[in-house]
C-alpha cells in the first residue's frame, strides 16, 4: 500500500517537472506549449551524448540545462516574440510543428533505435519501513521539490516574478506601467527549456531513450496541469503527484483501464472543475 | 514641461490626431473634452509610448519622448492610469502596488506604499486581497494609486470616473486635485464628465475629431456656449446632464 | 409587451439588479438610464438568459425565463450590443442575412446540394428594404471591418430588424457616434418605431434619449430610482441628486 | 475560362493512371494522398470555418476503417454496407467528441480532443475483434456492384470520387445556411445566438460533418492499405493532418488536397535515410506558413492565377 504511494509520488514528480514548464509558459505568456516534452527528449540526448563523452553526470546536466536556457531565449527572440501576434491556434500549431521539427533533428542525429539512458545513481534500492525505493526515483523527487520551491519563490516573491504574471493577465497594463516584457517573455521561455533539460534527464533513465519517448510524459503532464488548475506551478506539480499516485493505484487494481484512465480523467476534469482540482474561481466582480 | 507640438497619428491608413499642440507646466491640471472617437485616448496612448506618432514631437522637460519604449518613458516620470484601469485581478492588491513601482528602488518603493496607503487607507485594509474582488471605485483608487508608485511627473488620466457613482467620482477628482498640490506633478486628464473635469483643472482642451477646436482657462471654457451645448447638456443644462 | 418582475441578478456578493419591476408598452421607446454600473445591462443580459436571475420576465404574457438565447428571436425579440458582434469575415449584406437565420428555411438536402437560401428572392427582397430603411442599400457588398464605426453599428441594427421583430432591444447604439450620425440615428429610430415596433434602449447620451423616448425608467445601484416621461424624470430631484447631478 | 478550367484538370485526372501504367506504387501514392485530402477536408471545416479545434482526427480515421473493415471481415456485409456503417460510427463517436466543445475552447479543447483521440486508439488496443495490439491484417479490397477493386488503378476512380464528393458536398456545404451559420458562430458566438443560432447543435454539427469525412477516408485507407494499427492513427497522423490543413490553406477548398500530395510525395520519395527530416522540413513550413501565408500554400496559387486574371483583363 504504502509502496503504491511512494511509487506514485516518484512517477508523479516526472510529470510535474515537465508540468511546471508546461504551466510556467501558459500563465505568463498564454502559450500552449505542446514542445515542452520533446525538448527535454532533444536535451536528454544532448546529455546521453556528452555521458558517452565521459564527461562527469552533474556536468552534463549543468550543460543540458544551459543549453535549455539558451534554445529557449533563441525561440522566443526569434519565432514565438512573432508568433503572440497571430491568433491562439496560430499558437498551437507553431509548438506542434517545433515537434516534428526537434523529433525529426533528433532522428536524424541519434537515430531511432531506443538507447538506453545510464541511471543517475546507481546502486540497489533503498528499503526504508518496509518501503523500497529506487535511487533514482529519490533524485527526482528531491529535483521536483527544490525546482517548485525556487519557482514558487521567484515567482511569488520577486519584482520580475510578478510582473511575470501581470504579463498573462493584462499586457497591455504591464506595457503601461513599463514593465520590460520582451526580456520577461525571454526569461520564462529560457527557464521553462531548462526546466524541460533537467525533466528529460529524470525521465530517460525510466524509459528508453528515443525520439518519442517523451510523448507520453508530455500527455501525462498536460493532464497534471490540468488536475493542478492550468495556472499556478504549485498546482502543477501537485496534480502530477495525485496523477502519479493514482495511476498506480489503478494499475495495480484495475489494470485494464491503466492506459485510458488519465485520459479520460482529464476530460472530465475539463468538463466539470475546469479551475482544476483545486483551483479557486478567476478573481472577478461582475 | 510637456509640450506637444504638431502631433499626427495614425492607424493604418486612417488617421486619428490631426496636428494637435498642447503645453503643459506642472503642477497644473490640464482636461481634454471631446465625444467619444475624438482622439483623446489616441493622444494619451501617444505621449505613454504605446502608439507612435506619424509626425510631431512630444518633449518633456527638453527630452523627446516619441520614438522611445514605454518602459523608458515611464521611467523619465510619466505615468499613464489607461481608460478601465487594467489592474490585474488575480494578484492581490499589494502586488499591483509593486509593480507600479517596478523601476523605483526600496526605499522609494517604500516610502511610496507608505503615502499611497496614507492617502486611500481603503487599500490599506485590502492589501492581501486579490485586487479582482474590489469594487469599482476602490478598484479606481488602486489604478490611481498604481500610478503613484512609479513617482510621476506627469499623470495621465484617462477617464478615472468610468462607472463610478458621482458621489465616488466627486472623491477621487478631489484627491487628484490635492495630490496635484502635494506633490507637484501635471495632470493630463481626459473625461468624459466634462463639467466635473472642468470643475479641478486649470485648462483644458477641446478635441473634435483629431483637432483642438477650443482651449482656454477652465472657467472661460465652462461659460462658452458652445462647450455648454455640447458637452455640458445645452438647454438641459439645469438639470446638468 | 415586455413586462419584468421582481428582476434580481447576483454576482457572487454583488447584487446587480434589485427586485426590478418595469414594463414596456407596445410601441412605445422606453429608454433604461442611469449611471454604468446601475445594472440596464445586466438586465438586457438577463432578458437573453445570458445571466442567472430571479424573479420573472414575460414577453406577451409568456415567460422568457427557459427560453434559451437563441429563441427569443423566433419569438421577435432581438437586440444590438455595446460592443459590436458582427461576423467581420462576411459582406454586410451576409451579415444582415444571417439575422433571418431562425425563419429561413433549409435541411440537410439543401445544404449539401448547392441552394443557397440566403440569395432566394424573397430573401433578398428583406434584405434590401431593410437596408434602405438604414441606409445601407450602397453597402451591400462591403466587409463591416472596413467601414466606419457608425456604419458598423447601423449593420447590426439592420440585422436585428430583418425578422421583422416586435422588441428591439439597443444597447448604448449612440455611444462613439459623432453628433450627425446621432440625429441619423435618431431619425431611424423614430422610423422604426412607426413601423409598429417596440423599442428598449439603453443609452448614455441624454441627447438621445430626452428627443425621442416616451417613457424613461432610471435606474441606480441596480434598483428603480425613478419613471416618467423625459419632463417628469429631467425634474425629479432624487434623478437629478444621484444621476443628472445638482447645477 | 472559369468554367472550363475545372473540366479540363478532372479530364487530365481521369487520365493520370492512364499516365502512370508502368507505375503502380506511384499511383498507390496518389490514392493516399486523395485519402488524406478526404479526411483533411473535415479537420478543414472544422478548424477553417466552425473555429473549433481537434487534434485527435485521426481517430475517426480509426474508427471508420476498423468499422469497415469487421463489417466486411467479421459480417461478410458488402463493401458499400460497410463503407456506409463506417461513416455512420464516425459520426457517432463525433457526438461524444462534439459535446466537450460545447464547454471548451482553445487550448483547453485541443487537450480533450487529444485525449479522447488516445483513448479511442487505446481501446481499439485492448478489444478482440480489432486485432488488438496485432492489428488488423489482409482487410480485402473495395468491391463495387460485384466487382472487386483488386488494384491500385482501379481503385484511383474510386477514391477520386469520394474525394470529389467530399470537396462537392463542401463546397455547397460552406454557402449553405448551416454553413453560414458554422462562420456566423467563429467570427462572434455572442452576435450568433444573438440571431437565432443554436450554438450547441452547430458545434455537433461540425464536429458530426468532420467525422463523417474521416471516417470516409478512414474506410478507403483501410480497404487500400489493407493493414490497420491502432499505433499510426495516434496524436502524431492527427498531428499531421492538422499540417495538411494549414499548409494546404485553412478555410479554402482545394488546400487539403494541396498538402495532401506535398505531404505524402515528401514523405515518401524522399531518398531513404533522409525521411526523418520530412517532420522538420514540414515543421519549418508549417511555421511559415502560420507566420506568412495565413491561407496556406493555395494563397500563392491565388495570388498567381489572379495576376493572369488581371492580365486578362487588361488585354481586353
Amino acid at each position: 500500500m504504502l509502496n503504491l504511494v511512494f511509487r506514485g509520488l516518484a512517477t508523479g514528480s516526472i510529470y510535474s517537472l515537465t508540468a511546471m514548464g508546461i504551466v510556467l509558459v501558459l500563465s505568463t505568456t498564454n502559450v500552449m506549449n505542446f514542445a515542452q516534452g520533446d525538448m527535454g527528449m532533444f536535451l536528454a540526448f544532448i546529455a546521453f551524448a556528452l555521458i558517452m563523452r565521459n564527461f562527469p553526470y552533474p556536468i552534463a546536466i549543468i550543460s543540458v540545462v544551459v543549453i535549455g536556457l539558451i534554445l529557449g531565449t533563441l525561440l522566443e527572440r526569434g519565432l514565438m516574440s512573432k508568433v503572440r501576434k497571430t491568433s491562439h491556434l496560430g499558437m498551437i500549431i507553431v509548438t506542434l510543428a517545433l515537434t516534428m521539427i526537434l523529433e525529426g533533428l533528433a532522428g536524424y542525429f541519434f537515430g531511432t533505435t531506443p538507447l538506453l539512458f545510464p541511471p543517475l545513481l546507481k546502486g540497489p534500492p533503498i528499503q526504508f519501513a518496509g518501503v523500497i525505493l529506487d535511487r533514482q526515483d529519490l533524485v527526482s523527487l528531491a529535483i521536483s521539490g527544490i525546482v517548485v520551491l525556487i519557482l514558487f519563490i521567484i515567482l511569488y516573491r520577486t519584482k520580475i516574478g510578478i510582473a511575470s504574471r501581470s504579463l498573462a493577465e493584462d499586457e497591455y497594463g504591464a506595457r503601461l506601467l513599463g514593465i520590460p516584457i520582451k526580456s520577461i517573455y525571454t526569461f520564462i521561455w529560457a527557464a521553462s527549456f531548462g526546466l524541460a533539460g533537467l525533466a528529460g534527464v529524470m525521465v530517460a533513465p525510466k524509459l528508453s531513450l528515443e525520439p518519442s519517448f517523451m510523448i507520453v510524459i508530455q500527455l501525462k503532464a498536460f493532464i497534471a496541469a490540468v488536475l493542478g488548475g492550468m495556472s499556478s506551478v504549485v498546482g502543477a506539480v501537485v496534480g502530477g503527484l495525485i496523477l502519479g499516485v493514482l495511476e498506480n493505484f489503478i494499475a495495480y487494481y484495475i489494470p485494464q483501464i491503466k492506459d485510458s484512465f488519465s485520459l479520460i480523467l482529464v476530460v472530465v476534469v475539463l468538463l466539470l472543475l475546469p479551475e482544476g482540482l483545486f483551483g479557486r474561481r478567476q478573481a472577478r466582480r461582475a | 514641461m510637456l509640450k506637444i507640438e504638431d502631433l499626427h497619428v495614425s492607424y493604418g491608413p486612417i488617421e486619428a490626431l490631426h496636428g494637435i499642440s498642447i503645453e503643459l507646466e506642472a503642477p497644473e491640471v490640464i482636461s481634454i473634452l471631446g465625444s467619444n472617437g475624438a482622439g483623446k485616448t489616441t493622444l494619451l496612448k501617444t505621449i505613454s509610448g504605446i502608439l507612435t506618432p506619424t509626425k510631431g514631437v512630444i518633449t518633456l522637460d527638453g527630452v523627446v519622448l516619441n520614438g522611445m519604449e514605454p518602459s523608458k518613458i515611464v521611467k523619465l516620470g510619466v505615468v499613464h492610469v489607461p481608460e478601465g484601469r487594467h489592474i490585474f485581478p488575480n494578484l492581490t492588491v499589494k502586488d499591483n502596488l509593486i509593480l507600479g513601482g517596478y523601476f523605483g528602488n526600496a526605499t522609494q518603493n517604500r516610502e511610496n506604499m507608505e503615502f499611497v496607503l496614507h492617502t486611500f487607507p481603503v487599500l490599506k485594509e485590502r492589501l492581501n486581497m486579490k485586487a479582482g474582488m474590489l469594487s469599482g471605485g476602490e478598484l479606481q483608487m488602486l489604478a490611481l494609486g498604481r500610478g503613484l508608485m512609479g513617482n510621476p511627473k506627469l499623470l495621465l488620466l484617462d477617464e478615472p470616473s468610468l462607472g463610478l457613482a458621482p458621489i465616488i467620482t466627486s472623491e477621487i477628482f478631489k484627491t487628484v486635485k490635492k495630490l496635484t498640490k502635494e506633490k507637484g506633478f501635471g495632470v493630463l486628464l481626459v473625461e468624459q464628465n466634462a463639467r466635473k473635469a472642468l470643475d479641478i483643472s486649470d485648462r483644458g482642451y477641446v478635441l473634435v475629431n483629431g483637432r483642438i477646436e477650443l482651449s482656454g482657462k477652465s472657467e472661460e471654457l465652462k461659460e462658452n456656449p458652445e462647450v455648454q451645448k455640447l458637452y455640458l447638456g445645452g438647454k438641459n443644462v439645469k438639470s446638468g446632464i | 409587451m415586455l413586462d419584468i418582475k421582481d428582476l434580481s441578478v447576483h454576482f457572487g456578493s454583488l447584487i446587480a439588479v434589485n427586485t426590478l419591476n418595469m414594463k414596456v408598452s407596445e410601441n412605445t421607446i422606453h429608454s433604461l438610464i442611469g449611471p454604468n454600473g446601475a445594472g440596464k445591462t445586466t438586465v438586457f443580459n438577463a432578458i437573453y438568459n445570458f445571466v442567472p436571475y430571479t424573479g420573472d420576465i414575460l414577453f406577451k404574457e409568456k415567460s422568457l425565463k427557459h427560453v434559451p438565447t437563441h429563441g427569443l428571436s423566433q419569438m421577435g425579440i432581438s437586440r444590438t450590443f455595446q460592443n459590436l458582434s458582427l461576423f467581420y469575415s462576411m459582406t454586410v449584406e451576409h451579415n444582415i442575412a444571417l439575422g433571418l437565420h431562425p425563419t429561413a428555411k433549409s435541411n440537410i438536402f439543401k445544404d449539401i446540394s448547392g441552394v443557397n437560401i440566403y440569395s432566394q428572392k424573397g430573401i433578398k427582397e428583406k434584405i434590401k428594404s431593410v437596408a434602405e430603411l438604414v441606409g445601407l442599400t450602397q453597402l451591400l457588398n462591403a466587409y463591416p471591418l472596413f467601414l466606419p464605426y457608425g456604419t458598423q453599428k447601423l449593420v447590426e441594427l439592420a440585422r436585428a430588424l430583418v425578422n421583422d421583430p416586435q422588441l428591439l432591444l439597443l444597447d448604448e447604439p449612440a455611444a462613439g457616434l459623432n453628433s450627425a450620425e446621432k440625429d441619423y440615428f435618431k431619425k431611424i429610430l423614430l422610423e422604426v418605431k412607426k413601423r409598429g415596433i417596440t423599442i428598449l434602449l439603453v443609452e448614455h447620451d441624454m441627447g438621445v434619449v430626452m428627443d425621442i423616448s416616451d417613457l424613461i425608467t432610471v435606474m441606480n445601484f441596480g434598483e428603480k430610482i425613478a419613471e416618467g416621461t423625459p419632463e417628469e424624470v429631467s425634474e425629479n430631484p432624487e434623478v437629478i441628486q444621484a444621476y443628472l447631478g445638482v447645477e | 475560362m472559369k468554367k472550363i478550367t475545372p473540366i479540363i484538370l478532372l479530364i487530365i485526372a481521369l487520365f493520370i493512371p492512364v499516365f502512370l501504367r508502368e507505375r503502380p506504387s506511384l499511383i498507390y501514392y496518389i490514392n493516399l494522398s486523395m485519402i488524406y485530402a478526404i479526411s483533411a477536408q473535415g479537420l478543414n471545416l472544422l478548424m477553417g470555418i466552425a473555429g473549433q479545434i481537434s487534434l485527435g482526427h485521426a481517430a475517426f480515421m480509426a474508427i471508420g476503417g476498423y468499422t469497415s473493415a469487421i463489417l466486411v471481415m467479421s459480417f461478410h456485409l458488402p463493401f458499400i454496407i460497410a463503407l456506409i456503417g463506417g461513416i455512420l460510427v464516425a459520426c457517432a463517436f463525433g457526438v461524444i467528441i462534439g459535446f466537450p466543445a460545447l464547454r471548451l475552447k482553445g487550448f483547453y479543447l485541443a487537450i480533450a480532443t487529444l485525449a479522447l483521440g488516445n483513448v479511442v486508439t487505446d481501446i481499439i488496443k485492448r478489444l478482440k475483434i480489432t486485432g488488438g495490439d496485432y492489428g488488423l491484417r489482409n482487410i480485402p479490397p473495395p468491391s463495387l456492384f460485384g466487382f472487386e477493386l483488386q488494384n491500385n488503378l482501379s481503385q484511383f476512380y474510386l477514391v477520386l470520387g469520394c474525394l470529389l464528393l467530399v470537396i462537392f458536398v463542401t463546397r455547397n456545404f460552406i454557402k449553405s445556411k448551416s454553413g453560414m451559420a458554422l462562420q456566423a458562430m467563429r467570427d462572434s458566438e455572442t452576435g450568433a445566438r444573438a440571431v437565432g443560432i443554436n450554438i450547441s447543435n452547430y458545434k455537433l454539427l461540425a464536429f458530426i460533418v468532420a467525422s463523417a469525412f474521416a471516417g470516409l477516408g478512414g474506410v478507403l485507407y483501410a480497404h487500400s492499405v489493407t493493414y490497420l494499427h491502432p499505433t499510426n492513427f495516434g496524436l502524431g497522423f492527427s498531428i499531421d493532418l492538422l499540417a495538411i490543413t494549414i499548409i494546404g490553406g485553412i478555410g479554402t477548398l482545394w488546400g487539403v488536397v494541396l498538402g495532401s500530395f506535398l505531404w505524402v510525395l515528401v514523405r515518401n520519395l524522399m531518398g531513404t535515410g533522409l525521411e526523418v527530416l520530412t517532420g522538420v522540413l514540414f515543421g519549418v513550413i508549417l511555421i511559415l506558413v502560420v507566420l506568412f501565408l495565413p491561407r496556406g500554400l493555395s494563397e500563392i496559387f491565388f495570388r498567381i492565377s489572379n495576376r493572369f486574371k488581371s492580365k486578362e483583363v487588361q488585354e481586353k
